[in-house]
């Protein structure tokens, strides 16, 4: 009942053959397609082909203003498009640098970490069910539905949101609003132990999880893996407290790390992580200031000036970052989005060598891949 | 951790793990408490901020919207799902928007063009579950008010009048304000010529007959020398 | 209840007809009959249990609780075009769906819904039904060989070595059922008789699961594996392989194998209630009542278990039956022996 | 290699900038020629960095070259450090960082994909977002511009827009 660490097997008996896997494929992500070569049910390479929802963000990016790029930022990862819509319009703010008021910092937290858990708690119905646990899947779903409407009932959206305006948000929120957040928290606390006796002690997940899909330190340092991937490797790299932005520096959160890099540990970081933001939104609406949501004085144009910005955040899968080059016009001359995404995906071909068919579902679940994120 | 050990911990989890899943299912059966909503049956509450198409909104005083076809939504939109035109309108001052066609099918609801508009004429309807069978979703947003056009002219023309009116007589009362004011300062004057110390009555009286300030710069002057005073 | 334990004999439908020639399509049309309504009624069920468990609904629209949305489903599957792929196996292809669903047909004959009727008396009934129920991984294989289509083909490998792993304990478990009856039973009686197992528990006012505690879950475990239930579903594991053995099967080939996976769940829930739930005995109902209560029982706890737990990977499943269930139901039946040597 | 990284990237780099990293997020800003590329990463690599991005700029009006920028970052304490390497697509090639940083693997493909230039000793230098057919590096200056190419018919008039 153990698991043996598992290594290419050094017989080379059995012809190697080719398994494509996706883009249609019932657990693949979104449109991710792994062409494996197998021998037997082991992989024996396997290939990440990407770019079925390449939408061409970084090009529109540089014929529109930057203001007009705003609804593109929530749908490069639809799964946190808050924190990409809000890291965008950060990033913006830093260039020009434009002072958020102390409330807008506070509702945005909340919007971010909110966003967040409902990531997370995607990623632990989705990855349930590509090991096949449907129920959980469900439940999550369930709790996941309820931080959307949270969220809907002040930005009116559900997914892709656009929330962010460069210097505050569109909307303010009331009390309602605040009591929803507080009483989701209490009620997602008792779901997580109900997770644990559920999902988490459950003899088979953590059969199919334990050293399963292990993402070595080295590997991960040297494929730039981000997020939750890599703190279970056991850096406590989160660029919220590496580069505090957006008043994250005020709040007093930790960052989970677990030392295994297996799939088991990145499924604790993860619930760990939620935990984190529970803790977070909970500071921001205990000392949720009054006042505006918006700067007092705003640029009337947003001109990019001449030069080049990187700004970073931390999505719910990593190391967001934007780079842009600024000609001195309101359109940006090149913007790069780095996805944390893209780098983890690009440390599969390593990680998933090796292993069974069966593990490449949870592994690949595991590393929690958005591929619009990916293709962008 | 030993053989059987081991298989007691685990059968121990997944017996764990099925009370959950009865529990739940008892919750669901003996206390009707499914967690979906039966949708054509029932109908989901939707949020204040719930967006959906753009909309103008209709005002109450003119019993219509407010739309100056200033283009500031069409320039601003990112996905160029707005097309309106309009100008000047016989009788009245503003401009109004004759034509005003929004592709919802373009839109991605993301609100610019409610930030930008100048009159906030602009709000999302509520429209949610809406379906079509093809990818041209035009909305005709200036058709609801077609029918109200002339009244809308006829209350406007009253609503400029009594604007017209209201600002004749703003600018009277700056005028008198301003005559006065030269009057005190004036006095001020032949009163700084006469003792400097002790002149405080005049410039008071001036402050407080200036008090209508959006009586235009007919004032400033006056606010100059008596920050000077 | 006079008779003694030796001479009990339930009557078939043979001799309560008469004349075998009629007889035999009456068992069949009866069967036929019996397995749809089944069928139709278990995948209401699951859908109801899972949707539960899930804190939904279920189907509700078609007929009261929606209870006529499977037969809506059935005339949707019956009525849709049958896909043939291309480059398939044709013989096996074609054959593989009655292949799965002409066994456990005739399985079902055998089982003693109550005290005094059977539709079918045999001496090695047990066996019977075991061979049977073998022959259904051949006909997954063929499905999955047929296909041409490397999934499918995973799939059956993966069955093939499933299956085969978990009849090991399965049968094992099962004979030692079968020396507690021939020890109790007398040396005239057969333990491979299904009528004979059930008459012993009631006979002897005790049921199997006492006696053979270990036994009962080994072949609990062992029969969810055999009829590819989650958490053992690895067949036709959905996320992995898509649809395993029968990617390739749409329309009426697919519900054959729907059909056959469902009566098979029917078929190891009424053995193991034959085995170790007493059979028909009961107070108070009549004996059906008791057999079918017993079995659904069964069934409802396989689907509880399916909406509970995630699945395993392929080589922990074949690590457990060959490390956990079989040693342990070696060990029982050679406990088992020796008990009814010593006492 | 005792080398410390500041004195490694002084004797490698053409020209180095300090930069305020509150305003523009980095901290240093180094210009450099392909052929000490592979020897500075290295020694970014040896200083416990990572390689974050791979990204290029089209500014072929102006210099006739394509920028590569290559930006380090030291996950312990922020210390964001770029690289700028000019290159020319038509007749250079960049090296390849994959064998150090494996990541660049990627990263490189898809400033391949996006801009066309080429990394010398690539092991799979193929379009990776971009269909492998397509006969166009999408984000050079002169490929077709949003609005004209995008669909939908009556779009023609937002070529002045602002």
């Amino acid at each position: 009942m153990t698991n043996p660490p598992r290594e290419l097997s050094p017989s080379t008996e059995g012809e190697l053959y080719t398994l494509n896997m996706g883009p249609q494929h019932p657990s693949m992500h979104g449109v991710l397609r792994l062409v494996l070569q197998l021998r037997g049910e082991q992989i024996v390479n396997a290939k990440p082909v990407i770019g079925y929802s390449h939408r061409a963000h970084e090009k529109m990016a540089e014929n529109r203003s930057a203001l007009q790029f705003l609804p593109n930022s929530s749908r490069i990862d639809y799964l946190s498009g808050m924190i990409y819509n809000l890291g965008y319009c950060q990033a913006v703010e830093k260039i020009l640098q434009i002072e958020v008021p102390d409330r807008a910092v506070h509702i945005r937290i909340i919007a971010a970490e909110l966003n967040r858990i409902s990531s997370h708690l995607l990623w632990f119905g989705t990855f349930l069910l590509d090991l096949g646990g449907i129920t959980p899947f469900l439940y999550s779903f369930d709790d996941r539905e309820q931080i959307l409407d949270i969220l809907d009932s002040v930005t009116g959206s559900r997914l892709t949101y656009c929330y962010g305006r460069f210097g505050g948000v569109t909307r303010d929120v009331d009390d309602e609003f605040l009591e929803r957040s507080t009483a989701f928290i209490k009620l997602l606390r008792t779901r997580l132990l109900m997770y644990k006796r559920l999902v988490t002690d459950n003899v088979i997940l953590r059969e199919r999880c334990i050293g399963v899909g292990v993402i070595s330190k080295d590997t991960a340092f040297r494929f730039d893996v981000t997020g939750p991937s890599l703190r279970a490797s056991g850096v406590a790299y989160d660029v919220r407290k590496a580069e505090p932005y957006g008043g994250y520096d005020r709040f007093d959160f930790e960052v989970p790390t677990e030392e295994d890099g297996d799939t088991m540990s990145r499924f604790h970081v993860r619930i760990r992580e939620i935990e984190q933001s529970c803790r977070l939104i909970e500071q921001a609406i205990a000392s949720m200031p009054e006042g505006d949501i918006l700067p007092k004085k705003m640029p009337k144009r947003f001109q990019i000036p001449k030069g080049e910005f990187y700004f970073a955040c931390e999505s719910a899968r990593g190391h967001f970052g934007i780079y842009m080059v600024g000609d001195g016009s309101d359109i940006p001359f090149k913007m790069k989005l780095r996805t944390p995404s893209f780098s983890n995906l690009s440390a599969m071909p390593e990680t998933l060598r090796g292993t069974m068919l069966a593990d490449t579902i949870a592994i690949v679940g595991g590393i929690d891949i958005v591929m619009p994120e990916i293709d962008r | 951790m030993g053989y059987f050990a081991k298989l007691f911990s685990g059968s121990k989890s997944l017996v764990s793990g099925m009370g959950v899943t009865l529990k739940e299912l008892v919750g669901t059966t003996a206390q009707h408490k499914a967690v979906t909503l039966q949708y054509p049956k029932e109908k989901p509450v939707l949020a204040p901020a719930y967006r959906s198409a753009i909309k103008l909104i209709r005002f109450e005083e003119t019993n219509s919207h407010d739309c100056v076809a200033c283009k500031a939504c069409e320039r601003i939109c990112p996905s160029f799902c707005i097309k309106l035109d309009g100008g000047k309108v016989e009788g009245i001052k503003k401009k109004r928007v004759q034509t005003f066609e929004m592709d919802f099918a373009l839109c991605s609801l993301c609100g610019l063009c409610l930030d930008v508009c100048p009159t906030a004429t602009l709000e999302y309807s509520k429209a949610y579950d809406e379906a079509g069978y093809n990818r041209d979703w035009r909305v005709d947003l200036v058709a609801e008010f077609r029918d109200y056009e002339e009244e809308f002219i006829r209350k406007q023309r009253a609503i400029e009048e009594a604007a017209a009116a209201e600002k004749a007589l703003k600018a009277e009362q700056a005028k008198a304000a301003k005559e006065k004011a030269a009057k005190a300062k004036a006095a001020k004057e032949a009163a700084a010529k006469d003792a400097a110390p002790k002149d405080d009555a005049a410039p008071k009286a001036a402050k407080e007959d200036a008090a209508p300030k959006d009586a235009s710069g007919a004032n400033d002057g006056h606010t100059d020398a008596e920050d000077k005073s | 209840m006079s008779q003694s334990i030796t001479d009990y004999a339930p009557q078939t439908i043979t001799e309560l007809v008469g004349n075998p020639w009629l007889a035999m399509p009456m068992a069949a049309g009866i069967i036929m009959g019996a397995l749809t309504v089944n069928v139709l009624m278990l995948v209401w069920a699951e859908r109801k249990v899972s949707a539960w468990i899930q804190r939904r609904m279920g189907p509700t629209e078609v007929g009261p609780y929606g209870l006529l949305q499977t037969l809506a489903d059935m005339l949707k599957l019956i009525s849709k075009q049958l896909i043939t792929p291309a480059n398939i196996d044709k013989p096996l292809y074609h054959l593989a769906p009655l292949m799965a669903f002409a066994p456990v047909v005739g399985a079902v004959a055998l089982f003693p819904v109550s005290r005094d009727y059977v539709l079918l008396d045999n001496d090695l009934g047990l066996l019977f039904v075991f061979a049977l129920g073998g022959m259904a991984v051949i006909a997954i294989f063929m499905a999955g060989w047929g296909s041409n289509n490397k999934y499918a083909l995973l799939g059956a490998v993966r069955s093939v070595a499933q299956n085969i792993s978990y009849e090991i304990p399965l049968i094992l478990s099962a004979l030692s059922v079968v020396l507690v009856v021939n020890a109790m039973g007398g040396s005239t009686a057969s333990g491979l008789n299904l009528s004979h197992i059930a008459w012993v528990q009631s006979h002897e006012h005790v049921w199997f699961i006492l006696l053979q505690p270990l036994a009962a879950i080994i072949y609990f475990i062992s029969a969810l594996a055999e009829t590819n239930r989650a958490p053992f579903d690895i067949p036709e594991a959905e996320s992995e392989l898509v649809a395993g053995f029968h990617t390739e099967y749409s329309g009426m080939r697919f519900s054959l194998f729907f059909f056959s996976e469902y009566t098979n769940m029917l078929i190891v829930s009424m053995l193991a209630v034959v085995l170790f739930l007493g059979g028909w005995d009961g107070p108070l109902l009549p004996g059906p009542a008791w057999f079918f209560l017993k079995s659904y029982a069964l069934i409802f706890v396989m689907m509880w278990v399916r909406w509970t737990f995630p699945r395993l990977r392929f080589d922990q499943l074949m690590t457990f039956c060959w490390t956990v269930l079989i040693p342990l139901s070696i060990l029982n039946l050679l406990a088992t022996a020796l008990a009814i040597s010593v006492l | 290699m005792s080398v410390d990284l500041p004195t490694r990237i002084d004797e490698l780099s053409t020209a180095s900038e300090e930069c305020a990293y509150e305003k523009v997020g980095f901290h240093q800003r180094h210009t450099i020629d392909a052929s000490v590329l592979i020897d500075l990463a290295r020694a970014f690599f040896e200083a416990g960095y990572v390689l974050e991005m791979i990204t290029c700029q089209d500014l072929r009006a102006e210099t006739q070259k394509m920028l590569l920028v290559y930006s380090f970052n030291r996950l312990e304490s922020v210390d964001r450090q770029l690289l700028h390497l000019a290159i020319d697509p038509d007749t250079e090639q960049a090296p390849t960082l994959s064998m150090i940083y494996s990541g660049a693997n990627w990263f490189e493909r898809e400033v391949y994909d996006m801009y066309g230039v080429r990394f010398s000793d690539h092991p799979e230098l193929e379009r990776i977002l971009l269909p492998e057919d397509a006969d166009f590096f999408a984000l050079r200056k002169d490929f077709g511009r949003m609005d004209e190419a995008s669909a939908g018919g009556d779009e023609a008039e937002e070529g002045d827009d602002d």
